[in-house]
């Protein structure tokens, strides 16, 4: 039988080591696997290297993490928000690597490397300080910079539900990184809101096929991280 | 650096028509975060214009009710947003084609500056000490999509946001089509700025005394 | 408003001229939009080049715009089956062209050229006689051929639901190549076998957002291909 | 050309129970057109496997019941199939990504040729007048998937299958894993080819001598 379902966030992250690759899934707080992230801080895991959209706000979820020194590296297109404090520190102190990617070059990087194609040409940021040093070429009279694919060791993503195969179906905008960095990982880690039984998602209507997804567990009732924030709170408790 | 009258000149509730007057019913449109969110507020009633958003929305609508907001329901500026019957959900990659794929009609943008010729820079004032961040700021200008700025003319400081060449880092490079200041709207030719209209009470000379870019009549 | 809703196949296609570029939908007859392709036949467009998975059984369809010598040029992956003779026989007359292309990569060319991006590398077809003439590369040891983007001025696509906006889903595994021809075309002409009210069909579960369809016609009851051959049916009849 | 004793080997039954058995539960198994279909009734009980249709569906079943025939649930071969609970549909893109992106675990197909370096000809015959049609076939060998031929050792005119170099026009190079023929299998290693198993009643020569290319035994 298989049965991707794990018991809890700390058994679902526990094969994270040191210097892994790990993607994030989330658009600000949006599809953030907070209790996944609270779970890696706890396990120990340090010099990472990071893909997600952003760092992170106040002093919880991923920005938790990168206080707790535990990313080497960021990988985002969006370093900085309202409420994030953490990443700016440590970035402006030099403790922390940035490398940072346009958007939709970030969500094709990611997607190709779930799709097995090494390097496509794009035309987002010909002409940038953000192309300098890429490689360009001219197709049909307009130019193009290459682009290399990203994969990672292990993605962490939110979703709204999963079965045990793995199937997933997410909530609103809060789809938006998780099923492209559910395809580019070694092992794919997600929290669910709920799980359901085989047969219960409608096969047409599946955003990530099982097929994609290594370990799921469920987590009820996920924190939001804007209240967290508000309230001050700071990981751990 | 030429001091400009705060009572002369469109509000930015004007500015914001103005662009929604050029955009026609029917069309796909990716309002940037600030400035440019006002525009939807301003279609006239007739025209049906869908709102993409790239964080994987198409068919946003305004803002929630108080008490209506879903931290799972939000625009690319990480504000609270509803979605209009019709409307669909997607990952970032299907999102980015939508910009990348010229499938969206007009993109509306904020400005640091625009050169003569189309260059925008909107994304970093290349201080140092900043951080860098761009989101999608150079997806969105990297297709062939109508690119329409909507800025001040000038800084606070009274500086000209309308350059011969930006000093700031650019977005992109000769991708603006048409900018709508609160003095003009001006378009971006291959001859070079053509002001298409000027603010009530405003004049040629005084828009071009606060441009740094030479500007063109129509005949 | 906006209202992509056309009354009849004829009124979908009559912009179609000649020469013109079409993508068709379809993996043998599952998803084949075969009231289009028979009003395209009546509207007589000619000298087509024509990307579509298959090249159509019988003297219905695909095979019955090729046989009316309507296109010039097929890019397909597998243009023999059991029950296509047309194809076959312009073929070895000379009277068609052919571009034979791996069906992923072909997929992948489709997806690339609605994504803005025009060229990208791919494993296959390395070492085999179809890589010849390609440009390659080695990225990380493993060599890679560089593809083009594929784009259309119109596609034909058949799904299950539309709505006014020109939102789809499809019906099982006719969904196939009609998604990411949607994307690839100018102008994407689709026939649903329904079409529903705005707001019926989950905003979840859409799989062709909308923006990438240009006219939408209600065909409620569409011909079975295989039935038509099973006939020995022709078009026109 | 060495004839071959049609009552000796494994039957296509067998050979098939030979694959499946080498498929651990949980695997997402691809199965080419023909011979590698059999291979689903042979997985052994308590095993899971998902199968792949690289037309769009994940979680396939087996050939519905008469009448139940759906002509819009077909598998790459375009039989009729059904979709298990569990299942889901995608579109073509996404579907050649869990195979070109090695999401695929293996494999299954069949040959016209394997070489002994794992060379795979199973497209074309590469005769005159044949019209080509690749499919899937490059795709399905072109990443890492584990590949697993089904195939009689030798052609119907008894000439050998496994050879020293293909022939017949390439699916890819240096893709195929492991060989399940009639009479032995064959495990495709850096050194050579390696003889895992022989079926009852052959030996290690008799093998060889219908093979075009030299075959080695384990220690």
């Amino acid at each position: 039988m298989i049965n991707k379902i794990v018991a809890s966030p700390a058994e679902a992250v526990a094969d994270i080591f040191d210097g892994a690759v790990v993607m994030i899934s989330g658009f600000g707080e949006a599809g953030s696997p907070i209790e996944l992230i609270h779970a890696l801080i706890d396990q120990g895991a340090k010099d990472l290297t990071v893909i997600s959209n952003n760092t992170g706000s106040g002093h919880v979820g991923l920005a938790a993490l990168i206080a707790h020194r535990r990313v080497k590296k960021m990988i985002c297109s969006f370093p900085r928000t309202a409420n994030s404090m953490v990443f700016p520190e440590l970035y402006n102190n030099g403790e922390i690597e940035l490398e940072i990617v346009p958007q939709g070059t970030l969500a094709e990087r990611i997607r190709s490397g779930g799709a097995g194609i090494p390097a496509f040409y794009t035309p987002t940021s010909v002409g940038t300080p953000l192309a300098e040093g890429k490689e360009s070429r001219t197709f049909d009279g307009k130019t193009y910079v290459l682009e290399r694919t990203i994969r990672a060791d292990f993605s962490l993503v939110k979703c709204r539900a999963a079965d045990r195969y793995g199937n997933l179906v997410y909530n609103k905008t809060a789809r938006n990184f998780g099923p492209i960095m559910c395809m580019a990982a070694e092992a794919t880690i997600v929290q669910a809101k709920q799980i359901v039984d085989l047969g219960q998602l409608d096969p047409e209507a599946v955003v990530t096929p099982g097929i994609f997804v290594g370990k799921v567990v469920e987590v009820a009732n996920p924190a939001e991280e804007s209240k967290l924030v508000a309230e001050g709170r700071r990981y751990p408790w | 650096m030429v001091s400009q009258d705060e009572n002369i000149g469109w509000s930015v509730s004007e500015m914001a028509r103005n662009v929604a007057m050029d955009i026609p019913n029917g069309s796909y449109v990716n309002l940037g975060i600030g400035m440019p969110e006002l525009v939807a507020t301003h279609v006239p009633v007739g025209r049906e214009v869908i709102y993409h958003t790239e964080n994987g929305l198409l068919g946003m609508g305004p803002a929630p009710a108080e008490g209506q907001e879903d931290s799972e329901l939000i625009n690319a500026g990480k504000k609270y947003v509803t979605a209009i019957p019709g409307a669909c959900y997607f990952h970032h990659a299907d999102s980015f084609t939508m910009i990348r794929g010229n499938h969206i009609d007009f993109c509306v943008l904020g400005a640091f500056q625009v050169a003569e010729n189309g260059d925008l820079a909107n994304w970093s004032t290349g201080a140092p000490g900043t951080i860098p961040a761009v989101g999608g700021a150079m997806d969105l200008v990297a297709g062939d999509i109508t690119i329409l700025v909507i800025s001040r003319h000038t800084t606070r400081e009274g500086e000209p946001k309308i350059v011969k060449k930006c000093t700031y880092p650019l977005t992109g490079k000769a991708v603006v089509d048409t900018i709508y200041t609160d003095l003009a709207i001006i378009e971006v030719k291959d001859e070079g700025l053509f002001v298409r209209e000027l603010a009530p009470g405003v004049t040629f000379d005084y828009v071009q005394e606060r441009t740094g870019a030479k500007l063109h009549q129509y005949p």
